[in-house]
C-alpha cells in the first residue's frame, strides 16, 4: 500500500511488492539545470542493476541507522545516486516521518572527507593506503597473537550486527565486546528490571494515553525514536485531548512542547516520582493490588509532600495538583529517561519513575507501558557467545591492558565520548578501527578499515522497541558503496577468517539469512503456537514451505514485523528475569541529595544530546551544523545555556565566552542566556569539539565530554555517569568576532537580546476573507485563551 | 483554477526542524559555513521561529515555522525591476532565477523576511554534489531565492495526473517539509477546492494569517490557540 | 558715463580670464591624489565582481547597505547644482553668476557616481541591462511597477538634463577658450566643445531661450528624482520606510546636502583659484541664508517624521523608532541632529557665520550628518523587521568602505579635471552681469566686485526686481 | 556693380556696444542691408541695443513638441510593456496608473529637454553639417577679440567701395579692422 508515495506523481512502474523497492520512471522529469556531476561518480553499481531510465527517479526502501530507532525510509535515487530520504509512509516505527539527523545520512554518504580505502600506519607514523588484504592481515595477525588481550568495541545499536560481533569475538577467543552505547539506555533497562522485572527498554503507548508524565525523557529531542514519539505526542495532544507534563531540570525541546513543565532540581527526578507516589496512594483512587505491588518494591515510605517539594524545588501546590490530575486521568502514563538518569543514582531514579506505572495500573494496558520485546536476532547471531559488556567496561579493561593489547573499534568514537582513554589507546599494541570517517578514535588507529554507511549496506535491524511490537527490518543496499568501503559485518567476519577462526558465513547478509533460516526451523520444530527466545510467533512463518522460501520471502518483504497482539506487559517484579529474588529497590528519596553547590559559581552541568549533533555523529554534516538549534537557535558550534538570573548575577551576556571548570578539565565556550534555564544549572550539548571528523566537524565547538569524570559510574549499570556533574562557571570576556556564537538571524547587535514574550502571531487578528481567491472563508482570531477543543481539521 | 496553499498547525509543531533539513535536501539549498552564517547569511528557506512568553519558571515556548507565505498580494513582486518574481496562475510567488539581477529589493519588502540571497556561488565539495536534486537548479551567486512550495513536485504531480488523464488528487502532491514532518503538522493542497485538507484546516476557528492585517493574502495559514483542559469527570 | 564701468568691466574681464588661464599646481596635485582613490574604487569594485557580492557586510535582513546609502547620498549631493542653479536662474538672482557653473558640474559628477552605486550594489552586475527597456531576445521588458525602474527613468532624465544644462551655457565659454588658445590639440579640443559657437545674435537668442526652458524644466525633474529615490523606500511595507513624508523629506535633504557641498566647493575654489573678487562674501551670505533655511526645513521634516511614528504607537514602527532614538543607533542619530540642525542654526544665524570658512565647515558637518541620515534610514529599518526572530545587524566590509572612499576620489578627480580644463566660473554670464550692472546705471560697480561697497547689493536687488 | 564684386567682408572689433551701434548705424545709412550685418558679442546683448532686426526663435515650440513626444513614448513604453507581458505582481492591475504616470512624467521631461537642446543647436547652426547662410558663423581672425570681451562687427557681401568706406568709418572707434 504505497498510495502515500505518489508524492512525486511520476508515473510508476512497480517492481516489487510492499515497498521493497519501488521504481518510478518519469518521462518528463528532465534535469532542469545546474546539477553538475562528475562522471567518475557514475560508477557501475555492483549491487543491483537499475531498470530505470537515465535521469528517472527510483525509490528504494532502506533503513535509517543514524540512531537505534530503526525508521524505515525511502531513498530517491537518480542515476544510482541517492538524492533524498523520505520516511516510508507505512514505516514500522516512523510512519512516514524522518528527523533532521535521518535526512542528513545523505551527507554522511557523500561526505567529502570519507575514508574510502583501508589504511595502515606506516614506518613514518602516518596512515598510508594499503590493500584490504594487507590491512586485514595486519589486524588479524595482532588479534591472533593475543586474542585474550583483544578488546572489541562495537558501536552499533543492539541487534544482529552486535550479535555478530559477539560471535566473532568469541570465535577468535577474545572477551565479549564492549557495546558502546549511551548510558541512558543501560540505565533504562536496569531500572525496568528493578521496577518491572524485565530488563528491556519499556515501550510506551503515548498516543492512546490521556495524561503523560515524562520524568526526564526528552522524547521529542533526541531520545530513542523522536519520530515515533513525535507522532504519538501529536496524537496525544491533538485537539488538546491529552496532557504532557515534562519533569526535567533542563528546558529541553520536549519541555518546551509540554503542556506543563516542572523544572525540578537536577537529580531530584526520582524524588518527585516517589513524592507523587505518596500522594497518589493517599488519594485512595487506586486498587489495593496496585498499591501493594508498588509498595512491595520499597522498604521505605514515600517522602511527604513538603520534603518532596523541598528536594525538587517545586511548589508543593503544583505537585499536589499534578498528583490530583494524574489520579483523575483515565489512562495516565509515566515515562522515564534522559540525562537525568545518567547520574550516579540514575537507576534508582529511573526505577522510581517507572514504578509509578504499577500504581497507576498503566502496565500492559492501552495508553500504558509494555515490555520492549524483540525477536532476539542479536542472540540468534551471537549463538553461544556471552552478552556484550557495558561501556564502562572499556575503561576497566584498558586500565589493565598491556602493550600487546589489541583494540578493535567498530563504528564508535570512545575517545570523543569519554576523557582519559587516550593514554590507553596510545599504549595498546594495535588499534584497529572500522569507520567511515577520521573521527577522534580513527585518527589514533594503526589500521583503518573503511566501512559502508547506511545506504550502502545490507541492513538487518531490530528497531528500538518503542511500540512494544517486535520487528526485524531488512533492507538491501540502496547505492553502490563509495571506494573500497565494506560492510562492518563483512569486515568482522573477514577479520575472524584472517585470524584463523573462520565462521561459516562469507558475509553479514548470509549470517542474517542463516539466523532466519534457523529461526524458521526452530519455530517449526516448536510446533506452532510457541513463542520465546528461540521460536518466532507461528503466524510469521505460516505459509512458507521451507526455510529457504521463508528467508527469501522475509528479505523480499523487508523483514519480519510483529502485530499489536504480540504486545505484552513486562513479566512483573515477582516473576521476571531478574536474577535475584525480588526485594526492596533503592529509594531515591533516601539517597543523599547531590552535594550542594559550592560557592556561587558552582553549577550543575546538564550535558544533553541536541537534535543537531546527537551524540556527536551529526557534527560532520553541514546541514546539521547549519541547522539552528530550535531553542538556543545556535548554528555551528557549541554553546552553554545559562539562566537569565544567573547571567545577571555573573555579568554574563549572550555571546560572552565563559569557562567551565570540572574536576579534571576545563572548557571555554560562548554563553547563551535563556529565560528557560533553571537557575543553578547549565546545559551544554554534547557532540562538538571533535579533534577530527571531517572538515565540517574538525575543532568545531567544544567537547563537553572532557568534563566528565570517567571514574563516576551509574550505580548498577556499568555506564559512565554523565549527570549531576558540578562545574564552576566564570565569565572570561566578550567574544572576538571569530568566537561569537552563530545565532540564527540575529546579527552582531541582537546577539545579546533574544526577544522574549513577543510572539507576533498573537499580536493581531487574521485578516478578513480574501477578495481575490476567497480561500480563507472565515475570520480567524488566534485564541490565546483556552478555547473549546475543536475537531474540525480531523474530520 | 488552483491556488496552492499550506496550513501549519502550530499546536502540532514540536520545532524538531526535520522540515528544515528536508527542505535543504530537496531544494539544493547551500550551506554557507560558519563564517557566513555568523554574518547572518544562512540560507534556509524555512525557519522555525522560537518565541518565549513569560519568565522562569512559567515560560511558554512557541514555535512557528516561517516560510514564503506565497502571498496573493505579495509586496515582494512589484518592486522587482526585472519581473524575476511574479504571481503565477496557481497562486505561487514564482521566482525566476535566471532573470534575477540581485537588487534585493524584494527581500527588503518582504514583511516575513523569508527571502534569502546567494551572496556567493554555491559550493558543494565533491562528492556532496552527488546528492543534488536534478529537478532543482543550483542557484548562482547574486541571486535571490526562497521557498517555492516545492514547485518541482507540483509540476511532477500535475504531469503524472495529466498522463493518467485525471485531476490531481488532494494530498497527492506533498512538499518536502510536509512529507517529513513527524507530527504531520503541515497540510498542503488546493485552497480553491473546499474539500481539500488544507481548505478544511484553513476554515478552523484556530486559523490565522501571519501578519494578517497587512493584507498580503498569504497562501500559508497557521492554526494555533488551544490549551489543554482537564475533561469534566 | 559709461567709461568707468566699461573700463572696470574690462579690467575684471582680464582678471577673470587671467585667473582661469593660470595653471594651478594645486589642482594637479588634487587630481593625482584623487586619482589614487579612483584606483581604490575600481580595485574594490573589481574585487567584488570577481568574488561575489558577499564580500560586503550586508546580510539578511539588512539586504541594503553602504551602496544604497551612498547612492542616496550622492543623488542628494547632485541637487547642489542643477536645482539650485535653475532656481537662481529662474528667479534671476544676479549673484548666481559666479556659482552656477561649479554647481552644475557638481551635479553632473555626483549624479554619475550616484548612478553607479545601484550597479555596484547589484548581485549580478553583468546583466544590469535587464532593467533597461529595449527590444530584446528575452521577450520581457522591465517591470515598470518597480520603483527601481522609475529610478532609472528619473536618473536618466536627470543626468541627461543636467549634462545638457551644464553643457549649453558652457558652449560660449568653450568658444572663449578656443579662441584664446594657441593652435594645437588644446584648440581642437575646445573647438569640438564649442561646436562652432561664434556669439552671433541668433546664437545668443536661441541659447537664452534654451537655458530658460531647461531651467524651468529641470526643477521638476530634480524634485522628481529625489522623490523617486525616496520611493525606493516609501513604496515598501517596511516599518520605518513606509512614510508619505519621504518624498519632500528627501528633496529637502537633497537640497540641504547639495548646498553643503556647494559651499565647500565654492570656498575651496575661492581660495584655490583666488576668485574672491567673483565668489564674494555676498554670495556666501546669500547661500548661507538659503542653507540655514534648508536646515530648519530639514529639522521640521525630521521632527514631523518621528512625531507621527511616536504618536501612532504602531508596534513595528515603534521598534524602529526605538532603536533610532534610544537604542543602538542613538549615537549616530543624535550626532545627525546636532550637525544638521543645531550647529547650522547656531552658526549661520549670524552674519559672521555666513562667511566662507564657517559655512564651509558647517557644510562639512552637514555632509556627515546627511550621510548619517541616509544610513539611519536604510539600516535600522532593515535590521528591525516585523518578525523579531529575524532581527539583524550590519557592519560594512573593507570593500564597501573602499568603494565609498574611492567614490569621493572619483568625484574629486572629475571635479579637479573639469576645473583645470574649463572655466569653473561662467565667463559670459559674468560679462553679462557686468553689462547689466553697467547698463543699470545705479552703480559704477560691476556685480561681484568690491565686496566692501554697500552698493554691491544693488545688482542682487536689481536682479531680483527684474 | 557686378555680383562678383560684392563679396567683400569687413570685420571690426570694438570695445563697447556704443561703438558697434554707431558703426552699424553708419553701415545701414550707407545702404548696407540689415541682413548683411552680423554682430558677435561675448555676452548676450539686449534686444534693442542695436538697430538690427530681432532674431527669432522657435525653441519653445519645439520644447513643447518634445514634451508631447517624450510623454507619449514613455506612456506607450510603460503601458504597452505591461500589456504585452501581463504578469501580475503584488495584486496590482496589469496597467497600474501611478507607475505609468511616473514614467510618463519623466519621459515628458526628457523629451522636452532633448528637443530644446537640439533646437538651440539647430538654430545656432551648431549641429555638425549645418552652416548658416552667407558666411555667417564662420571662424574669423578677429574671434579672439570676442573671446577677450570685445564685440565683433562683420558686414558681408559688400562691394569694394562700400567695404572701403566702412573700414574708414570703423577705424575711428574700432580696436582692429580687417
Amino acid at each position: 500500500m504505497s498510495s502515500g508515495n505518489g508524492k512525486r506523481g511520476e508515473p510508476r512502474v512497480t517492481i516489487g511488492r510492499r515497498d521493497f523497492f519501488k521504481v518510478y520512471a518519469s518521462a518528463g522529469v528532465a534535469v532542469l539545470q545546474g546539477c553538475r556531476r562528475r562522471d567518475q561518480e557514475l560508477i557501475e553499481s555492483p549491487v543491483r542493476r537499475s531498470t530505470a531510465l537515465p535521469g528517472a527517479s527510483v525509490w528504494r526502501r532502506s533503513i535509517c541507522e543514524q540512531c537505534g530507532a530503526g525508521c524505515e525510509i525511502e531513498v530517491r535515487t537518480v542515476d544510482r545516486l541517492a538524492k533524498k530520504i523520505e520516511g516510508l509512509p507505512d514505516g514500522f516505527v516512523n510512519a512516514g516521518g524522518v528527523c533532521a539527523l535521518g535526512h542528513s545520512a545523505l551527507q554522511e554518504l557523500y561526505h567529502p572527507d570519507r575514508v574510502t580505502e583501508p589504511m595502515r600506519r606506516g614506518s613514518s607514523g602516518e596512515l598510508e593506503p594499503v590493500s584490504w588484504e594487507e590491512a586485514l592481515e595486519t589486524a588479524a595477525t595482532a588479534i591472533a597473537a593475543a586474542p585474550d588481550a583483544t578488546t572489541v568495541v562495537a558501536g552499533a545499536p543492539s541487534g544482529p550486527l552486535l550479535g555478530l560481533w559477539r560471535r566473532v569475538a568469541a570465535t577468535v577467543g577474545a572477551p565479549p565486546p564492549v557495546h558502546w552505547q549511551p548510558a541512558d539506555g543501560i540505565v533504562e533497562r536496569e531500572a525496568a528490571r528493578l521496577a518491572f522485572g524485565e530488563s528491556t527498554r519499556p515501550a510506551y503507548d503515548l498516543a492512546r494515553s490521556d495524561y503523560v508524565v515524562s520524568v526526564g525523557a526528552p522524547f521529542l529531542d533526541r531520545w530513542r525514536s523522536p519520530v515515533h514519539f513525535g507522532a504519538a505526542w501529536a496524537e496525544l495532544t491533538a485537539d488538546r485531548r491529552g496532557k504532557l507534563v515534562q519533569v526535567e531540570a533542563r528546558h529541553s525541546l520536549t519541555a518546551a512542547n509540554a503542556d506543563e513543565w516542572l523544572p525540578v532540581r537536577p537529580g531530584s527526578e526520582g524524588v518527585l516520582a516517589r513524592g507523587l507516589a505518596g500522594l497518589l496512594m493517599a488519594s485512595g483512587k487506586f486498587p489495593e493490588d496496585a498499591r501493594a505491588a508498588y509498595e512491595a518494591l520499597y522498604a521505605e515510605a514515600p517522602p511527604d509532600l513538603a520534603a518532596t517539594a523541598e528536594r525538587c524545588g517545586i511548589d508543593a501546590g503544583r505537585i499536589e495538583r499534578l498528583a490530583a490530575e494524574l489520579a483523575r486521568a483515565r489512562r495516565p502514563l509515566v515515562m522515564a529517561g534522559g540525562s537525568a538518569f545518567e547520574g550516579e543514582s540514575g537507576v534508582a531514579a529511573g526505577a522510581a519513575a517507572l514504578a509509578l506505572n504499577l500504581l497507576l495500573g498503566a502496565v500492559g494496558r492501552d495508553g500504558g507501558v509494555f515490555a520492549g520485546i524483540d525477536f532476539g536476532f542479536e542472540d540468534r547471531l551471537a549463538g553461544e557467545a556471552a552478552a556484550a559488556l557495558p561501556p564502562a567496561a572499556l575503561a576497566d579493561r584498558l586500565a589493565g591492558e598491556g602493550e600487546s593489547g589489541v583494540l578493535v573499534v567498530s563504528e564508535a568514537d570512545p575517545l570523543h565520548g569519554v576523557p582519559g582513554l587516550e593514554a590507553a589507546f596510545e599504549r595498546a599494541g594495535t588499534v584497529v578501527v572500522l569507520s567511515a570517517f577520521f573521527d577522534d578514535t580513527t585518527s589514533r588507529a594503526d589500521v583503518v578499515l573503511p566501512v559502508q554507511t547506511d545506504l550502502e549496506r545490507f541492513q538487518a535491524v531490530e528497531p528500538d522497541p518503542v511500540r512494544g511490537v517486535p520487528a526485524l527490518l531488512i533492507a538491501s543496499p540502496t547505492v553502490a558503496p563509495r571506494g573500497e568501503a565494506r560492510h562492518p559485518g563483512d569486515v568482522a567476519l573477514a577479520l575472524a577468517a584472517a585470524a584463523g577462526s573462520a565462521l561459516p558465513w562469507p558475509g553479514f547478509q548470509e549470517a542474517v539469512e542463516s539466523a532466519l533460516s534457523g529461526a524458521f526451523a526452530a519455530t517449526r520444530a516448536a510446533g506452532g503456537g510457541a513463542s520465546g527466545p528461540v521460536a518466532l510467533p507461528a503466524s510469521l512463518v505460516a505459509g512458507a514451505l521451507n526455510a529457504r522460501q521463508f528467508v527469501r520471502r522475509t528479505t523480499d518483504a523487508g523483514g519480519l514485523v510483529g502485530t499489536e497482539e504480540m504486545r505484552r506487559a513486562p513479566a512483573g517484579p515477582a516473576s521476571g528475569d531478574a536474577d535475584e529474588a525480588p526485594g526492596p529497590i533503592p529509594d531515591p528519596a533516601s539517597l543523599p541529595a547531590p552535594a550542594a553547590p559550592v560557592g556561587v559559581e558552582a553549577f550543575t552541568l546538564i550535558p544533553f544530546e541536541s537534535l543537531k549533533l546527537a551524540d556527536g555523529r551529526g557534527a560532520n554534516r553541514p546541514w546539521l551544523q547549519e541547522l539552528p538549534d530550535p531553542l538556543s537557535t545556535v548554528m555551528w558550534g557549541s554553546w552553554v545555556e545559562v539562566a537569565t538570573a544567573d547571567a545577571d548575577r555573573l555579568g554574563i551576556r549572550t555571546g560572552d565566552i565563559v569557562r567551565l571548570t570540572g574536576t579534571a578539565a576545563e572548557i571555554e565556550l560562548p554563553a547563551i542566556v535563556l529565560p528557560t534555564v533553571r537557575p543553578g544549572s547549565i546545559g551544554v550539548p554534547v557532540g562538538g569539539g571533535h579533534a577530527d571528523y571531517g572538515r565540517y566537524a574538525r575543532r568545531r565547538g567544544v567537547n563537553v565530554n572532557a568534563l566528565l569524570d570517567p571514574d563516576r559510574r551509574v550505580a548498577g549499570a556499568g555506564a559512565f555517569a554523565r549527570g549531576d556533574l558540578r562545574v564552576r562557571v566564570e565569565r572570561l570576556r566578550r567574544p572576538r568576532r571569530s568566537e561569537r556564537p552563530v545565532i540564527y538571524g540575529r546579527g552582531l547587535r541582537q546577539a545579546e537580546e533574544i526577544p522574549v514574550g513577543w510572539a507576533p502571531h498573537d499580536s493581531g487578528p487574521a485578516h478578513a476573507a480574501l477578495p481575490e481567491s476567497g480561500f480563507v472563508r472565515r475570520l480567524g482570531h488566534p485564541r490565546r485563551a483556552a478555547a473549546a477543543p475543536t475537531r474540525e481539521e480531523k474530520a | 483554477m488552483t491556488r496552492w496553499g499550506m496550513a501549519i498547525d502550530l499546536d502540532r509543531c514540536t520545532g524538531c526542524e526535520a522540515c528544515v533539513v528536508a527542505c535543504a535536501a530537496e531544494n539544493n539549498i547551500q550551506t554557507v559555513g560558519e563564517e557566513q552564517a555568523r554574518e547572518g547569511r544562512a540560507m534556509h528557506w524555512l525557519r522555525i521561529e522560537r518565541y518565549y512568553e513569560g519568565e522562569f519558571p512559567n515560560v511558554r515556548t512557541r514555535f512557528m515555522p516561517v516560510l514564503c507565505q506565497q502571498c496573493g498580494a505579495a509586496p515582494c513582486e512589484p518592486v522587482c525591476p526585472v519581473y524575476a518574481t511574479y504571481r503565477n496562475p496557481e497562486g505561487l510567488n514564482a521566482m525566476v532565477y535566471s532573470r534575477c539581477i540581485g537588487t534585493r529589493f524584494c527581500a527588503n519588502n518582504c514583511p516575513y523576511t523569508v527571502r534569502v540571497f546567494n551572496w556567493f556561488d554555491a559550493e558543494f565539495p565533491a562528492p556532496l554534489d552527488s546528492q543534488l536534486n536534478p529537478d532543482v537548479s543550483v542557484r548562482p551567486g547574486g541571486v535571490m531565492e526562497k521557498c517555492t512550495f516545492c514547485v518541482q513536485r507540483i509540476q511532477a504531480g500535475k504531469d503524472e495526473a495529466a498522463q493518467e488523464e485525471r485531476e490531481v488528487a488532494d494530498g497527492e502532491i506533498k512538499t518536502a517539509c510536509q512529507q517529513s514532518c513527524p507530527t504531520k503538522a503541515i497540510a498542503f493542497g488546493d485552497l480553491e477546492d473546499p474539500d481539500s485538507e488544507v481548505s478544511r484546516w484553513a476554515e478552523s476557528p484556530r486559523a490565522f494569517s501571519l501578519l494578517g492585517d497587512l493584507d498580503t493574502r498569504p497562501g500559508v495559514v497557521y492554526l494555533s490557540g488551544t490549551e489543554w483542559r482537564e475533561p469534566a469527570e | 558715463m559709461t567709461d568707468r564701468p566699461q573700463a572696470s568691466a574690462r579690467a575684471l574681464d582680464g582678471e577673470l580670464l587671467g585667473r582661469l588661464d593660470r595653471r594651478r599646481s594645486g589642482l594637479l596635485v588634487g587630481s593625482l591624489a584623487s586619482g589614487v582613490l579612483v584606483l581604490v574604487f575600481f580595485y574594490c569594485w573589481g574585487y567584488q565582481i570577481a568574488n561575489g557580492i558577499g564580500v560586503t557586510g550586508i546580510n539578511r535582513p539588512v539586504f541594503w547597505g553602504f551602496y544604497i546609502i551612498n547612492f542616496v547620498f550622492w543623488i542628494g549631493i547632485s541637487h547642489a547644482g542643477t536645482l539650485i542653479s535653475a532656481i537662481l536662474r529662474v528667479t534671476k538672482a544676479e549673484w548666481r553668476r559666479p556659482v552656477t557653473r561649479s554647481a552644475e558640474a557638481i551635479t553632473l559628477f555626483a549624479l554619475a557616481i550616484g548612478g553607479l552605486f545601484p550597479l555596484i550594489h547589484l548581485g549580478r552586475v553583468a546583466i544590469f541591462y535587464y532593467m533597461i527597456p529595449y527590444p530584446n531576445s528575452r521577450m520581457l521588458w522591465p517591470n515598470f511597477r518597480s520603483p527601481l525602474v522609475w529610478d532609472i527613468a528619473a536618473i536618466t532624465t536627470y543626468i541627461i538634463g543636467s549634462a545638457l544644462y551644464l553643457f549649453l551655457p558652457l558652449i560660449p565659454d568653450a568658444a572663449v577658450m578656443r579662441d584664446r588658445a594657441a593652435a594645437g590639440l588644446k584648440k581642437r579640443f575646445y573647438a569640438v566643445l564649442a561646436l562652432g559657437w561664434r556669439g552671433t545674435a541668433q546664437q545668443w537668442h536661441s541659447l537664452e531661450w534654451g537655458i530658460r526652458i531647461l531651467a524651468v524644466a529641470i526643477i521638476p525633474v530634480a524634485v522628481s528624482v529625489h522623490t523617486i529615490v525616496s520611493w525606493d523606500f516609501a513604496m515598501t511595507q517596511t516599518p520605518g520606510w513606509k512614510s508619505t513624508i519621504f518624498g519632500p523629506y528627501f528633496v529637502v535633504g537633497a537640497i540641504f546636502s547639495g548646498i553643503a557641498v556647494l559651499m565647500i566647493a565654492m570656498a575651496l575654489l575661492r581660495r584655490g583659484l583666488a576668485l574672491d573678487r567673483f565668489l564674494t562674501d555676498r554670495v556666501f551670505n546669500n547661500l548661507g541664508l538659503l542653507f540655514v533655511t534648508m536646515s530648519l526645513v530639514w529639522g521640521y521634516f525630521t521632527f514631523a517624521e518621528h512625531l507621527t511614528v511616536w504618536y501612532s504607537g504602531d508596534l513595528f514602527e515603534k521598534n524602529v523608532h526605538h532603536v533610532l532614538l534610544h537604542g543602538d543607533f542613538a549615537v549616530p542619530f543624535w550626532t545627525m541632529v546636532v550637525v544638521n540642525l543645531v550647529i547650522p542654526v547656531a552658526v549661520l544665524s549670524f552674519p559672521r557665520g555666513r562667511r566662507p570658512l564657517p559655512t564651509a565647515l558647517v557644510g562639512c558637518g552637514v555632509l556627515v550628518g546627511m550621510w548619517l541620515e541616509r544610513f539611519l534610514i536604510v539600516v535600522p529599518a532593515l535590521s528591525t523587521p516585523r518578525l523579531a526572530y529575524s532581527i539583524g545587524d550590519y557592519l560594512p566590509s573593507w570593500v564597501e568602505l573602499g568603494i565609498m572612499i574611492g567614490a569621493i576620489g572619483v568625484f574629486a578627480c572629475l571635479y579637479f579635471t573639469f576645473t583645470q580644463l574649463l572655466p569653473i566660473v561662467s565667463v559670459w554670464e559674468m560679462r553679462e552681469g557686468w553689462r547689466h550692472a553697467a547698463g543699470g546705471g545705479e552703480s559704477g560697480q560691476p556685480s561681484g566686485a568690491a565686496p566692501a561697497s554697500p552698493a554691491a547689493a544693488s545688482p542682487v536687488a536689481g536682479g531680483g526686481a527684474a | 556693380m557686378t555680383r562678383a564684386a560684392q563679396d567683400h567682408l569687413v570685420e571690426a572689433a570694438f570695445e563697447s556696444v556704443e561703438d558697434v551701434r554707431s558703426a552699424v548705424e553708419a553701415a545701414l545709412e550707407s545702404g548696407v542691408a540689415a541682413s548683411q550685418v552680423e554682430v558677435r558679442s561675448p555676452a548676450p546683448l539686449e534686444e534693442d541695443e542695436l538697430p538690427l532686426p530681432k532674431p527669432k526663435s522657435r525653441v519653445l515650440l519645439f520644447a513643447l513638441a518634445g514634451a508631447v513626444l517624450g510623454g507619449l513614448t514613455a506612456f506607450g513604453l510603460a503601458a504597452g510593456t505591461a500589456l504585452a507581458y501581463p504578469l501580475p505582481t503584488g495584486g496590482m492591475s496589469i496597467v497600474a496608473g501611478p507607475p505609468v504616470g511616473v514614467v510618463t512624467y519623466e519621459g515628458t521631461a526628457l523629451g522636452l529637454i532633448i528637443m530644446t537642446v537640439l533646437r538651440v543647436l539647430w538654430e545656432g547652426g551648431l549641429l555638425p553639417g549645418r552652416a548658416i547662410r552667407g558666411g555667417r558663423g564662420r571662424a574669423s581672425e578677429l574671434d579672439h577679440h570676442v573671446a577677450n570681451g570685445r564685440l565683433l562687427l562683420r558686414v558681408h557681401g559688400l562691394s569694394e567701395e562700400q567695404a572701403g568706406r566702412l573700414r574708414g568709418l570703423s577705424r575711428a572707434s574700432a580696436v582692429e579692422v580687417v
